[in-house]
């Protein structure tokens, strides 16, 4: 199933890893953040919703 | 406005030094260079240039951060925002006493340091011209700089981060102008170019400052 | 529709993304997947670059975005500049750092496939070194971001920094050139695609490219939808203080 | 020179401090603003000077006719007090520095470096800035913080001759003036801390939807 | 003492962006040089060592002045001086905060970057190294600059005029260690004289920075 | 604890600001220090606070029992109120600042940024810092710059707890404080303004002789 890369595996696979590896990483950090952010915001209106 | 000109000359020489400062920090910068370097003058004739500029360059950035952060401190930023002087008159004359205080002194000491560094005879005139021509330039995109960071308690290095970038063009011609002189070859093109890029600048960030001043005062 | 500018409404926006989150992040994988595994397993390798050809799946699409996410955060922030929708400057700081990482996938595939091929990993070619700048550039726009306190204060002042920032990027880009020429190869993509790379790399190239721009689309929404949640819990803060 | 504000509403950073705030000051007469610390004296003060943009109402007043004196002195410690003056008549485009000199009694100090003056010293140099202004409407925030009682006259006899020139001022104080003629207004029954009404982050979006 | 070191870091994190700034600045800078000195894989090489050097230690000064200057502005350093922490050990911990904000991303980075200028591999281990050991002297001999120039407005060119030659003996050292190793000689001695360097600047300077606060308080 | 000095002369910069001060106050006792601006009060209380060492004299008392608190409020900008003191508290060695929030009311401000209060707001702020040191001996100028009616009562409320907790007290001031049982001294009459007495060059030199 694996192409053959000949003498350039290293480049290609790490250009690869490296690429997906980030891509990841974004998205991972985004939905992190807006988890974090989702959760405050919710804990802070429900706050505001009993004091009102 | 000339006021806030004389005000400012007054001020840098009388606390810390003025002119002689920022010329010193650009003597130092080139005789560290060697120190980093090694002092192979092979080596050192070829990246004067660059290294000169660059010294000229940073000897800029390491003032920018006062330009307005003591007037914001102090309050008189405030004040002389309720004053009949426009904003973008005041960013041009800080521009402007920047430039006298820091870039200035700059283009007459670079032949001494080219000394030191020895850059080749011909490129010595087309030095000055470069370093005259497009001084300028940094005063006036540091000023900018200067007026989106002030408020920011350490902004120092946000505003190289900021600033630094804006530069490299200035810079690219500038050193690019004296390198071709040094080599022999013509050096009119980039000298047109920095002068070009000294215009717009001079022309435009004022502007850009002023209305950065204006959000930061809010 | 009314108007284009009730998106600018952060209600409207939030109804919105909602709606189109799920479909652009879909369009996105599915390309992605589509085009990366063609590109990497049904390709051929080519005559004389072999098998680093494959690294353009991602190299190219990477660049193209990095650009475009740029000149979006430009459109974004002059539309604030000049009609004050908040949901606009939102999503310029909300692209930033997407825009920052497909930068730095471009740089880290170029320096990839620069080994192998220019036998250095780094070389100062102006279209490598404005990529460089540009990086520093996103950089410069985050950084200002997160030092100001004042959201409004901090939408203004990004605005103006990318407006001037874009300007001399520019300039740099023509003074690189002016610098040095360079080894990059040149554009691949023109209009005219007989003069340029064959079909059998120009469908998955096509394909990758739509699938990095629909991720970005995907995640500026996203990120947007979370900027605007931010600024509202930062408002509820100070109004909670405040009382 | 007369100023007169109705239904003004202002905001500091992300907040709205005041709201409704309406009165005016004729020529000749000075307004006195109290309230308690943080009521919004010093945002009202901002806002009149045209530093911080109104929320909403109006300021009827030329701005180039505001002269305002903040919490901060605005003095460089590495210049003289003569220097200081001089360079303050220069921005505003006046030229005689003398009545200040006399008015605070700064002639014995011309010469100090204002880095090298006790607080009050200080404080006595900032608000001879005002008459170097030559503007008619005074716009003071808490101007005699530091003062000795001698100082506080001599800042109460300026007041005085501003206003019998036509001049009004409007005066942000926690103690006493020394000008019992002037009109008290208690801002504290203008505060209306909320979120800026022109935030549109301040509805929330029904998240149900998402 | 602790309390000092928390609340620095704090506020370096907080204001300003903190540990990720003076990383930008090197990154600038090195990005900078090739376009003073032009692109020739060959010279930059060459001259890495030293640019790499060069970069770490402008990037540590450009952060100096904030050392104890915002302190001094705000009232918090004469109210400190009443306090039972001893001057010494607030100037060692003003030292600690800035190496932990300074020196120690630019350890982290500094490989990164010796790619982009073409540093020869066997170079990058000593690089760090020194790196590691060189920078706490910065750190401490700026600590030093920073309380002898307190109080003085726009003290900063001051500052690092009187800082730089203190560099010197560290620059020299750490990039000469680096570039032996880049071209396979044996690099240990400067590294040894690198560390010697670090090992005194820490045990004296913060006395001398303590004895210079007080003067400045005065 | 009690604070005594004996036949103090301060100096300030080159200058000799004043000389033959003398004065005691013991435990549970407040000295209020009145004079014209420039008299010599910010000069005498850094003097005591061991900030500028004495030209001449001697002062009785630990320096590590005395708590400074200055023109300026010491305050960082961008660390909250609660920052702010857990920051003095762990340089104090102390640990728990509850009663200083309690005193001066700041529990509904504990999470604000310092930078973003009003000038009386910091002020409170800066003063509470003073019970987070636990030190007894407080030397303060002009503490209730900026405070409205009822803080200046919560501080006098605070100084009273003070003494009677067997403290003392010296307050430099130009307005009342509320505390009327309180000792004044007046330090006009110790101003000694003149070239220091320890400065060579002070003498003529006797050119002849040279
Ligand atoms: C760090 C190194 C590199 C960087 C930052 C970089 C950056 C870029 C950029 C900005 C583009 C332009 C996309 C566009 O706007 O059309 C591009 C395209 C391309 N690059 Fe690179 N590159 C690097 C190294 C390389 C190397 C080593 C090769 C191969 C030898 C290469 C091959 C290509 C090709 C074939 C294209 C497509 C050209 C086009 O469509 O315009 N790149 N790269
Ligand atoms: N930068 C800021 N960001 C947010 N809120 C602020 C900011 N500055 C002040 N505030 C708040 O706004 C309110 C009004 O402040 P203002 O300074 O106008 O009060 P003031 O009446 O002048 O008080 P003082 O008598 O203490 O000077 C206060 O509650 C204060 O906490
Ligand atoms: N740095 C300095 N160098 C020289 N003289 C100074 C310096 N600072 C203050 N003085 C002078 O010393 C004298 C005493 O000042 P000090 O600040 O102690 O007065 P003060 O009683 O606190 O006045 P205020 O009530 O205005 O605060 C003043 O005449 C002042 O001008
Ligand atoms: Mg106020
Ligand atoms: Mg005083």
């Amino acid at each position: 199933m694996m192409p053959d890369l000949g003498t350039y595996s290293v480049p290609v696979l790490s250009s690869y890893a490296v690429s997906l590896g980030l891509l990841v990483a974004v998205v991972v950090a985004s939905i992190w953040k807006a988890r974090r952010v989702r959760a405050r915001l919710e804990e802070v209106e429900s706050r505001r919703g009993r004091a009102t | 406005m000339i006021g806030l000109l004389k005000r400012d000359l007054t001020l840098a020489i009388r606390a810390g030094g003025g002119f002689g400062l920022s010329l010193a920090f650009f003597l130092i910068f080139t005789t560290l260079v060697p120190f980093g370097v090694g002092p192979q003058t092979q080596i050192l004739a070829e990246i004067a240039p660059g290294i000169l500029w660059l010294g000229a360059l940073l000897a800029c950035l390491l003032s920018l951060d006062r330009i307005f952060q003591l007037d914001w401190e102090d309050g008189t930023l405030d004040l002389v925002a309720t004053s009949p002087v426009p904003l973008e008159g005041l960013a041009a004359m800080k521009a402007l006493a920047h430039w006298i205080t820091t870039g200035l002194p700059l283009v007459a000491a670079a032949p001494v340091l080219g000394l030191l560094l020895n850059l080749p005879g011909p490129a010595y005139p087309w030095l000055m011209a470069s370093l005259a021509l497009g001084t300028p330039a940094l005063s006036a995109i540091g000023t900018f700089g200067a007026a989106l960071t002030v408020g920011i308690k350490r902004g120092g290095l946000l505003l190289s981060l900021l600033v630094l970038p804006l530069y490299i063009p200035t810079l690219i011609f500038g050193a690019l102008c004296v390198a071709r002189a040094a080599t022999g070859q013509d050096a009119t093109t980039p000298l047109v170019l920095v002068a070009g890029i000294t215009a717009g600048a001079l022309a435009l960030l004022p502007f850009a400052a002023a209305a950065a001043l204006r959000v930061n005062l809010r | 529709m009314s108007s284009l500018w009730e998106y600018a409404n952060p209600r409207k926006f939030m109804a919105t993304s909602a709606f189109l989150l799920p479909w652009t992040a879909g369009i996105a994988a599915v390309c992605l997947v589509t085009g990366l595994v063609w590109g990497f397993f049904f390709t051929p390798d080519d005559f004389r670059q072999g098998s680093t050809v494959k690294i353009i799946y991602v190299h190219v699409p990477a660049a193209i975005m990095a650009i475009n996410a740029w000149f979006m955060m430009l459109v974004t922030s002059i539309i604030w500049v000049i009609r004050r929708h908040h949901v606009s400057v939102l999503a310029a700081k909300a692209a930033a750092p997407v825009g920052m990482v497909f930068t730095l996938i471009a740089l880290a595939t170029g320096a990839l496939w620069g080994q192998p091929m220019w036998g250095t990993w780094w070389e100062w070619d102006p279209r490598l070194t404005s990529f460089l700048i540009l990086f520093l550039f996103y950089l410069g726009y985050m950084a200002l971001w997160e030092a100001i306190e004042n959201p409004d204060s901090a939408a203004d002042l990004t605005s103006v920094l990318c407006l001037v920032g874009s300007v001399f990027a520019v300039i740099s880009r023509y003074a690189l050139l002016f610098w040095n020429q360079g080894l990059h190869q040149g554009a691949t993509l023109s209009l005219d695609r007989e003069q340029n790379i064959s079909n059998v790399y120009w469908y998955p190239l096509v394909i990758t490219l739509a699938g990095f721009g629909f991720l970005f689309i995907a995640l500026v929404l996203y990120r947007t939808r979370t900027e605007i949640r931010a600024r509202r819990l930062k408002a509820l803060i100070a109004q909670e203080r405040m009382a | 020179m007369s100023l007169s504000v109705t239904d003004l509403a202002c905001a500091r950073g992300p907040a709205q401090i005041l709201a409704g705030v309406t009165f005016s000051v004729a020529a000749g007469q000075a307004l006195i603003l109290r309230g308690p610390n943080g009521a919004g004296k010093t945002t009202l003060l901002r806002t009149l000077a045209g530093l911080t943009p109104p929320l909403a109402g109006t300021i009827e007043a030329d701005p180039d006719a505001i002269a305002y004196a903040a919490h901060a002195d605005g003095l460089k410690s590495a210049l003289t007090v003569e220097e200081n003056l001089a360079f303050w008549a220069s921005v505003f485009g006046t030229h005689d520095p003398a009545p200040a000199i006399e008015a605070f009694n700064l002639a014995p100090l011309l010469h100090r470096r204002a880095g090298e003056m006790s607080a009050g010293q200080k404080r006595r140099l900032s608000l001879a800035r005002l008459l170097v202004t030559g503007r008619p409407v005074w716009c003071l925030d808490e101007p005699t913080v530091s003062l000795d009682v001698e100082n506080v006259a001599r800042f109460a006899a300026a007041v005085k001759a501003h206003l019998a020139g036509g001049g009004s001022a409007v005066i942000a104080t926690h103690i006493d003036l020394g000008l019992p003629e002037a009109a008290t207004l208690d801002i504290s029954r203008f505060v209306a801390k909320q979120i800026r009404a022109d935030d549109p982050f301040a509805d929330s979006f029904a998240e149900g939807a998402a």
